[in-house]
């Protein structure tokens, strides 16, 4: 066994992932960069960039409705990025992947298009007190609204979930049960194949909100077999403005429209609209075209390393921050979950989290520092923000290191 | 004028066009459907006839390019006396070859739906030749 | 006065307009491309793809929650386009713009937010037979769930709105106006100023659907003083996937949220749930940061050039276009209206709108042929599709007089 | 050590973080308000207590980082004894102020709150010193 601090290998095809990275050629006050802040958004890799200036500035043209060469080739190259992340996420079928703005978007358009229709006073949600704000306020916005009831699972104090608990919590009112994958807060990773089995065996529709893991670990859809699975392609080194819902192909067949206007219609008039099958159903209006090339650049990316090697390589990497971080002067971590991916989440004696955000800022070091949208989850844990660094694949053990560094000049000036 | 224009083009599929045949409708058809491309507004409406399972007349009114045109007038002409499954089975094999790019259609050399194989070079342009037989295995499925 | 059908002279500012925009080089189908496609999407101009690229360089991070460098370079770069739109639409304070998708969405945005929670059964909600499906199917959809009914006023032969009929139509019930600004289908222009000061003086909330005009002339909302107006970016050189809603401060201090999550609280907890001022009420989870720094360097590239200017020179060369067409053999006018903007639209005896798509294509024009979202405009002219050629900026009388050559070959095809 | 940050957190402004006046509720205050910065989670509660139209005394309680802390911590001392009208007055010039980068802080040379200076050039901890000033302009204007 190697000893708890001894930071991992860089594996030989990310050693030089940074160089995709324009952004991490950057100094920062005078500092080269140290991105730690990936949970909020990860950078971009130049084919990424490139991608988006190819499409604007060769194929651009909206898509669905032309017959003349730009706009076919802008509908193949959009509908191919649907295909490439039906394969991605191993969706049954690419008609199952709704475009939308991010994971706060195909969360709002379950609640309107799916749940609400169905929702009786009493009924009840369930979600756990690790969720984001995204995978609370729009069920609380739709308990308002219906009478239903939003009914919460506990943690443990290391920040696990109470898995007893959960279960305990599905019941015969449960219209739908949301659970959060990985936590962007504090890192961790829930066991969702025990949750949808237990929910599929009580036929209550469940929703996984995969914002923090498809970036970090392979997501088998067909293998899961969840409703519903949500995420933002901006935390997966893709454009600003896309991400996507996954649904279930006879879940969506139920659903009523989101947005109403074109595109989603089979046939307008004012006596009578009728309206296309799923995906179309749900993307109203013109799309983010170019989000939809980047999201399929991105995919190429990721998938020329090997998502086996990214996760690998960042488990490693994420066990040697938690370890150095507990093992430093005055900081408590926030959460110690059994399992945890991407994220790590403190405080310190000395220093408030956005004085910490502060002064790693001036050393060039960027992380997050708040509550992260997570208010109820800081709550459970009696405070009122942490400072959170979090991982994508382009950092190394040395960027553990600066941060270490850092937090010892937190101590020197508040301590 | 572009090569591939001419060959979407083909005398046969404007004669077509021009002067399809079968159009009309057909008063108590025993099948009918009525199909709409959202993306062009292009509309067909499908008859057929039958004796016992066999299709003794189709006939369609349609509101659509030269393509959708040539193509329903085509089809009215080519399944009469088909039954019905094998209507529905040479409709789903043409749609289904139509989507694919370097396999010529499944049709004898002197099937006058050859004239149709230079859409396969207009991908926007494809479905407006299949409309009609996704119309035409609409009409089957529902019972009058 | 000239004669009917001599060419505009195109000013010296938009002399060497085409060399911004990349994909007009392109060849199709070993043509140089006219790309006359315009109000379905334009073309984006270098200095906003360098700006998308740059900003993914360089400045990419989440916006609103971090304390580090580039989050807060990126939510000052993001702001900032707000107060820019803000100004180029002259509107009374930034936080009256929301950054949306869209006009898609911003219009299912104010369907939500602002008019279901006070519609009763038998409102009315008015809007013109001119309208795009985006300002039609919401409505439905409304009316549906609420029991609200749908008012459309006519339009005469010409494709002109039937001002007085509209006007009549604004009764005691109506609880929301809605009108497109330019039609773009047939290019008509309203008079949404006396419109929009009947609305007021009966006090009927009004929206304007500006998609197809704030790119073609200046709008000036402290003078219009209309309650909304939408527009989609994609549309005005921006990239796609982001468009705004502009909303009076009053209206949108009185809206419930549209989209549960992140960036739109005040603060959370499972019992209560506050939420923020607009225009952060209406913006939910991480927006589309990118496509916000590109709709302000598009701001920059329009102003370079000066909007009178452009609206100047557009009018006439749509003039033109219309006089050309109308004079080719065989081309019907679809819409003949008083005034006209960006778009005219056709159909020809010889061929149908598609087919007519497809040859033009095989000579490089861009052109589109369908419905153009206006499903009950084609229905009241007893067509289902009409050809359409749309202009933006870089457009020439060339491009003119090479669509009209086009159709000589349909002709000759066909005839 | 950043010269920046060194201006941030001067001895003045840790002094007062770590060791801040006037912390603590004010039961029954003539004003209150509960202020929170979305953002990062801060909040901070002024109470202050009256006699006539002058401040008596302002406390505050808070969860919140150095800054916000120090700026709640010399508000309290501040303002006691200034009118209400003046204490708004002055805590909108502040706020105004702290927003404008190149213009100093309006305070005269020996004002401790000279201490806030350096926040100016952290744009995103603006906020962190103003809130504390939002919330008395909110208590101003709520009577208990
Ligand atoms: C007049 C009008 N309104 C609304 C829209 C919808 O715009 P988008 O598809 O960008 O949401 C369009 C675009 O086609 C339009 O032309
Ligand atoms: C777990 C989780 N869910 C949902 C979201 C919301 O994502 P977005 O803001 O991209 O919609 C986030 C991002 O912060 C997240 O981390």
């Amino acid at each position: 066994m190697s000893e708890p601090h001894s930071p991992p290998q860089v594996p030989e095809s990310l050693k030089k992932a940074r160089d995709a990275f324009p952004i991490l050629k950057r100094t920062v006050n005078g500092k080269p960069i140290v991105y730690l802040d990936n949970a909020a958004s990860t950078q971009k890799p130049q084919p990424v960039i490139d991608a988006i200036s190819h499409y604007y500035s060769h194929e651009n043209a909206n898509i669905h409705r032309g017959v003349h060469l730009l706009s076919t080739e802008a509908t193949a190259a959009y509908e191919a990025a649907r295909g490439k992340l039906a394969r991605y996420l191993n969706a049954n079928d690419e008609s199952e992947i709704v475009f939308t703005r991010g994971a706060t978007e195909s969360i709002n358009l379950v609640a309107h298009s799916f749940l609400e229709p169905i929702l009786q006073p009493g009924d009840e949600i369930l979600i756990s007190c690790l969720e984001h704000h995204a995978n609370i306020v729009p069920w609380q916005l739709l308990c308002e609204r219906t009478g239903a009831q939003l009914k919460v699972a506990p943690i443990f104090d290391n920040g696990d979930l109470d898995v007893d608990a959960y279960l305990s919590l599905m019941g015969p009112r449960t219209k739908l049960a949301g659970l959060v994958h990985v936590s962007n807060a504090i890192g961790t990773v829930n066991p969702i194949e025990v949750i949808i089995e237990a929910a599929k065996a009580k036929d209550i529709p469940i929703l996984i909100d995969a914002a923090q893991s498809v970036q970090h670990m392979t997501v088998n859809l067909q293998a899961l077999d969840c409703d519903f699975l949500v995420f933002s392609g901006h935390k997966m080194f893709m454009p600003t403005g896309i991400g996507a819902l996954y649904g279930k192909r006879s879940r969506l067949d139920q659903m009523r429209p989101y947005q109403g206007g074109g595109d989603m219609i089979a046939h307008v008039t004012f006596d009578k609209t009728t309206f296309k099958k799923p995906p179309s159903r749900f993307e109203a209006g013109t799309p983010h075209i170019a989000g939809g090339i980047g999201l399929a650049a991105a995919i190429d990316y990721i998938e020329a390393i090997g998502r086996d090697v990214i996760h690998e390589y960042e488990s490693q990497l994420i066990t040697y921050a938690a370890d150095r971080l507990k093992a430093a002067p005055g900081v408590r971590l926030i959460g110690e979950p059994t399992n945890r991916s991407g994220a790590v989440s403190f405080v310190m004696e000395s220093a408030h989290a956005h004085d910490i955000g502060t002064i790693l800022d001036t050393e060039g070091i960027a992380i997050r520092s708040g509550h992260h949208c997570c208010e109820p989850l800081m709550g459970r844990f009696g405070i009122s923000a942490t400072a959170r660094a979090s991982i994508a694949l382009y950092n190394t053990p040395e960027d553990i290191d600066a941060l270490v560094a850092g937090l010892a000049k937190v101590n020197q000036l508040f301590g | 004028m572009n090569s591939d224009l001419k060959a979407l083009y083909r005398d046969t599929l404007l004669k077509h066009s021009r002067d399809p045949r079968n159009r009309g409708e057909i008063e108590d058809p025993d099948h009918s459907a009525c199909l709409k491309n959202p993306l062009c507004g292009d509309q067909i409406t499908l008859y057929i006839a039958t004796r016992g399972d066999r299709i003794e007349s189709a006939r369609f009114e349609a509101q659509c390019c030269s393509i959708c045109m040539a193509s329903a007038s085509m089809l009215t002409f080519r399944v009469e006396g088909m039954t019905l499954g094998e209507s529905d089975a040479f409709a789903a094999t043409l749609a289904e070859a139509f989507n694919q790019a370097n396999t010529p259609l499944p049709l004898l050399e002197n099937d006058e739906l050859h004239a149709l194989e230079g859409v396969k070079s207009f991908p926007s342009r494809i479905r407006c030749a299949t409309l009609p037989w996704e119309a035409l295995r609409e009409a089957i499925s529902n019972k009058q």
